[in-house]
């Protein structure tokens, strides 16, 4: 099993999918720039530079999908996807159902984000929950190199639009991987725990570790529940886990108003109810823009100290209220 | 256009005429949702689409009848498909403002002003890079050609040398507000140059300047591989939708325009020159207003799409 | 106190607000010709008809706002913000912070969503929560015309960019109206109870006006809360009802995931806790797009029978589980 | 321009390199983050700003450092803000990519490409219904003028008059890849007549020519209160951030401007005139690159904000 980084994990999924199907196609602002290796392995039709307009890159992308081809498209980083919106949700994500079933969008948007860079709110902005509640997409947000590789190829063999998000700080963790296709919609429990189950994606999946093992040393068992795709969410895995633990805390990068943490404490709390001993608790960025300075922006994001000290509350009194649990470092 | 072809053109401008009337009818009665009528476009349509080959494809809008119908679309399906039936070519799910046919090649008919240009240039990627035969028009109104995304279409489709034909259908209205409030120049081809694409501007309620017009375009795309940009200037004598009281349009442009209807110049022409007389004419609108009628009966009697169709073909 | 439609009494805050402050203009595709009354009284500059081009529109107005004027632009459909989402949410709703508070951004956006007009997905998309989740910006959506009127000379006044959504369907009820400005950001009791609460905005605050009816003639006392304000959320209303009743179901249009819905029970589940006796339910448009179809775009909505329903269930046992509970009509 | 305005213009110039290459160091020391530098285009920002008078704000982007000390900004602040720290101009929470400075009229500072060209009609709005003196100069890449946002800026700056001055600064590059992959025309110059609007082309690496020519254009605009596009054509001598090590560029390309260097040109003008000899650039030099050290050495000991700061001016 090669051991890589989360980059060259991407990378490896792009070649191999592309040299399974001469209908797969990339192409962005500087992918045939940057991606060579590509650019001389499949030709300049199949990996292609594209001027600078996210929106007609998407459109393309869309249209491109609909009569036989299965592009990959690199936006960079997430808040440029606001230029295309209308291309992603109204498009790809609706002109399926509103054509009665007759067309298909098998694409797949790339897009990294999340802090590490200091480049501040207009390049690192967690909107992955925007692609959750529309119709017709689905979202995929890896946390470890194998996830990166397996989950992208599943992407790119999907037949419907799907969101790929990157977390930034990911791409130089190494990992082992695989030639596995990890099918979406799919959790995977990280680590096993009795007492408390931490729920999160990318980044902070690694963070909730970093929290289980200092729980461990104070004797509290955590479990650890990376969602790996947010759409189509596991809700199985997540309830059974939920259901065991009885004690659910919610981690992302993301705000929290109606981010993934509020759909996986709604379906907790509808669903696991009578199983659950403590409220459902969410630790999230603050509702702020990403700040650029350095200490600032390592604060937005929940630490391991903060998950700690909330599962403590947790386990330490059934009614844990009113108790604000924002990103701010406490 | 050889008689035979003026003839034909004419039918289906009467045909398409006829269903957005009729589609005005149901509408007033209730019986439809809102919709927009080309009344008056009809030989913009029907010049340009008699100019695509089977292979070609289509890329239409909100204001698509005629574009549908040119095409051979069933007046039944389309009529279904506005009131929402289960037998519209979009099983109802459409409604009258974003109606695709894939199989008669038109696709991913968008509402968004503006979302078929983004959509064009991958269809017309596919058509090139699977080795398909065709090209892909792609019909828009002067509104979508102050959307940004006309521009970054055009561009692209010029960098990548896609077979597009874009057909701006400027129709001197962008829902309530008129072409002279939204750009300083006259014709939407003056972008064209400075994307590096040929154009032309054509009298859009002349049937066969359209057919010609745009038989050269296609020629010019099919030979060069590079796209085209054919603006057909013509005029939207109905409102943006229905019902629309039109209060704002300014009554003398109305006048000279509804006095150059494209089937009043194309009857007077083919009755001058003795290709089809006015009895002609007639017999001909009673065969159409009889395949309407009965196409809003087929619609009228076809059922509604069931309701577990609400989620259905969400995704693939 | 005149009684008016939801439409007029929108315009008529429109007008005391031009007249109060002559910052405030208003443009848009076609707002002149529409509104030939405001054209008339406070003429070309003020009253403007647009290109059509969202995203410039929302770009001129956010730079606008943050040099003096207070815009307020009308971008007709709620999906056509599409196009708009870069100048709403990169420029208006981060430049105030990531300037470091050198600027604010006074402006409105107003658009229409909901079913009603049979006119499909690309018109009608419940985005409100995409609002909600992104930072600096606010979010209202009335459910009277008093809160038409009241809500918009709030957002007017209010100095952060307002996402304003008007449900199609209400455009034409009739209620009474003063010259009350809603202050942003408080919840309103539209009927007490004490079994339960439904909690609500826009359209469907009178959906669960009428299932409360039905639930009272079978001894059911439903509480009814109208959200109003999105962003900020009124947590301490939404809490305050949900300990007095212990039951909440959280109705509305918008798609269930990550959803407006998904936010409250969330802030429910965490805060409410202990006061709970019974799973915080959600009764949701389904997660498809909207069809244009009559009947299907009804049955998108929730209907008060499901709201009965649900409720019944939520009574009849304390441990309702794993009831699907979609927007399909059951 | 004067003499006294080309040895200001110099001096201006030398302190945008040498702080671009100072960020570039303290990037390359780990102590900054990934920063775009406009190495090459000084006389671009200079010419064009140097234009301008105080009533008149510019509008600017990622690669602002130029327009930024042009104007006037203290080179302390600057570097503080790169940095992250509190007394930069956006307090830190911008750092190097979006800063903007509102006591020196530089406004809403966009990184999203073709940001600044949404904002700016909406700034001269402001300008123009508030009854203000000045235009608004809006900086932007030719990478930005691919977006269809540059073209729905031009035009609604055209239909609504709008004292906007466009200034597009075309380097070649469009972050990783070349401008002749982007577009089929030659200069952004060629969309300006289709929005009616006035433009020019001027040699972006020549401070004099672009003064004029910024001047004339400036000129113009307070004239008719319309705008205008002014392209300032130069080259991105370094890569797009740092570190970047610019293999994807064609060494005669670069070879080629990096003999157009427009300190080098300007240096060898006023010295060649007579109006700064060697020596008199040589002190220039060494004084601006004191300034330079000494706001390194004020933004180091800077302190980062408070970490309360990172939820203050959310909401106004
Ligand atoms: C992005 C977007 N903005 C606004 C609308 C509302 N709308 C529908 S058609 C129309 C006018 C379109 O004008 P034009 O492109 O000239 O086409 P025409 O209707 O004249 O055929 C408008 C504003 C829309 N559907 N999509
Ligand atoms: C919408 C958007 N897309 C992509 C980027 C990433 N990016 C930053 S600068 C840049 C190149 C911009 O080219 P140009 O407009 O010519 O300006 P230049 O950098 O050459 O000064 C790119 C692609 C971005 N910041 N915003
Ligand atoms: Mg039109
Ligand atoms: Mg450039």
């Amino acid at each position: 099993m090669p051991r890589m980084t989360a980059n060259d994990a991407l990378t490896s999924a792009l070649i191999e999918e592309m040299r399974r199907d001469s209908r797969v196609l990339m192409f962005g602002e500087g992918v045939a720039t940057k991606r060579r290796d590509l650019l001389e392995e499949f030709g300049a039709a199949r990996v292609r530079n594209t001027p600078l307009a996210e929106g007609i890159i998407a459109g393309t992308a869309a249209g491109a999908a609909a009569t036989g081809l299965r592009p990959v498209i690199d936006l960079l980083f997430a808040p440029f996807l606001c230029y295309a919106m209308d291309e992603i949700v109204n498009s790809a994500g609706k002109l399926r159902y509103l054509s009665g079933g007759q067309f298909a969008f098998p694409m797949v948007v790339l897009a990294a984000t999340g802090a590490g860079w200091g480049v501040g709110a207009q390049h690192n902005h967690n909107i992955e929950a925007w692609f959750a509640h529309s119709p017709g997409l689905k979202v995929a947000m890896p946390s470890t190199p194998a996830d990166f590789k397996g989950l992208l190829k599943a992407a790119i063999r999907d037949d419907n639009p799907v969101l790929f998000f990157t977390d930034l700080a990911l791409g130089f963790t190494e990992g082992d991987v695989t030639d596995e296709v990890v099918p979406l919609g799919q959790a995977a429990i990280r680590r096993n725990g009795r007492d408390v189950t931490l729920i999160s994606y990318a980044k902070t999946v690694h963070t909730c570790l970093a929290a289980a093992e200092q729980l461990a040393d104070r004797g509290i068992s955590a479990e650890v529940l990376d969602l790996r795709t947010l759409k189509p969410l596991d809700e199985e895995t997540v309830l059974a886990s939920a259901r065991r633990t009885g004690r659910v805390v919610v981690v992302h990068e993301a705000s929290r108003m109606c981010g993934i943490g509020a759909e996986v404490a709604a379906i907790v709390a509808e669903k696991a109810f009578r199983d659950l001993r403590a409220p459902v608790l969410r630790l999230t960025g603050p509702d702020a823009p990403a700040p650029a300075s350095f200490p600032l922006e390592q604060a937005f994001v929940p630490q391991p100290g903060q998950i700690v000290t909330t599962v403590r509350d947790l386990l330490g009194t059934r009614d844990v209220r009113d108790v604000e649990l924002a990103g701010v470092p406490v | 256009m050889t008689p035979k072809q003026r003839i034909e053109a004419l039918e289906q401008m009467l045909l398409i005429r006829a269903h957005e009337e009729a589609a005005v009818a149901l509408q007033g009665a209730g019986k439809a949702g809102g919709t927009c009528t080309a009344v008056g476009q009809e030989a913009s349509a029907v010049g340009v689409v008699m100019a695509l080959t089977e292979n070609d494809q289509i890329l239409t809008n909100h204001r698509s009848i005629g574009h549908l119908l040119a095409r051979g679309a069933d007046p039944r399906r389309t009529m279904a498909e506005i009131l929402g039936r289960q037998d519209g070519y979009c099983a109802g799910k459409s409604g009258s403002l974003h109606i695709s046919a894939r199989e008669l090649g038109v696709v991913l008919t968008s509402t968004i002003v503006g979302g078929e240009l983004g959509l064009a240039t991958g269809v017309a990627l596919s058509r090139k890079m699977l080795g398909q035969p065709g090209i892909v028009a792609c019909f828009f109104g002067d509104g979508a050609a102050c959307e940004g995304r006309f521009h970054e279409s055009l561009n692209l489709a010029a960098v990548w040398e896609l077979p597009v034909l874009y057909v701006c259908e400027n129709n001197h209205w962008q829902a309530f507000v008129h072409r002279r409030e939204t750009m300083l120049v006259e014709s939407i081809t003056a972008h064209a140059p400075a994307h590096g694409v040929e154009s032309n501007a054509v009298d859009g309620n002349d049937v066969e300047a359209v057919h010609d017009a745009a038989s050269a375009a296609i020629a010019h795309i099919r030979k060069t591989g590079r796209p085209y940009l054919l603006e057909t200037v013509t005029y939207r004598l109905r409102g943006h939708y229905e019902p629309d009281d039109q209060s704002y349009v300014d009554p003398q442009e109305l006048a000279h325009w509804r006095a150059r209807d494209p089937i009043l110049l194309l009857k007077r022409k083919l009755d001058g020159e003795g290709v089809l007389d006015a009895a002609g004419q007639q017999r001909m609108e009673q065969r159409v207003r009889r395949r309407i009628e009965e196409a809003v009966g087929f619609a009228e009697a076809n059922p509604y799409p069931s309701l577990d169709a609400l989620t259905t073909d969400v995704y693939a």
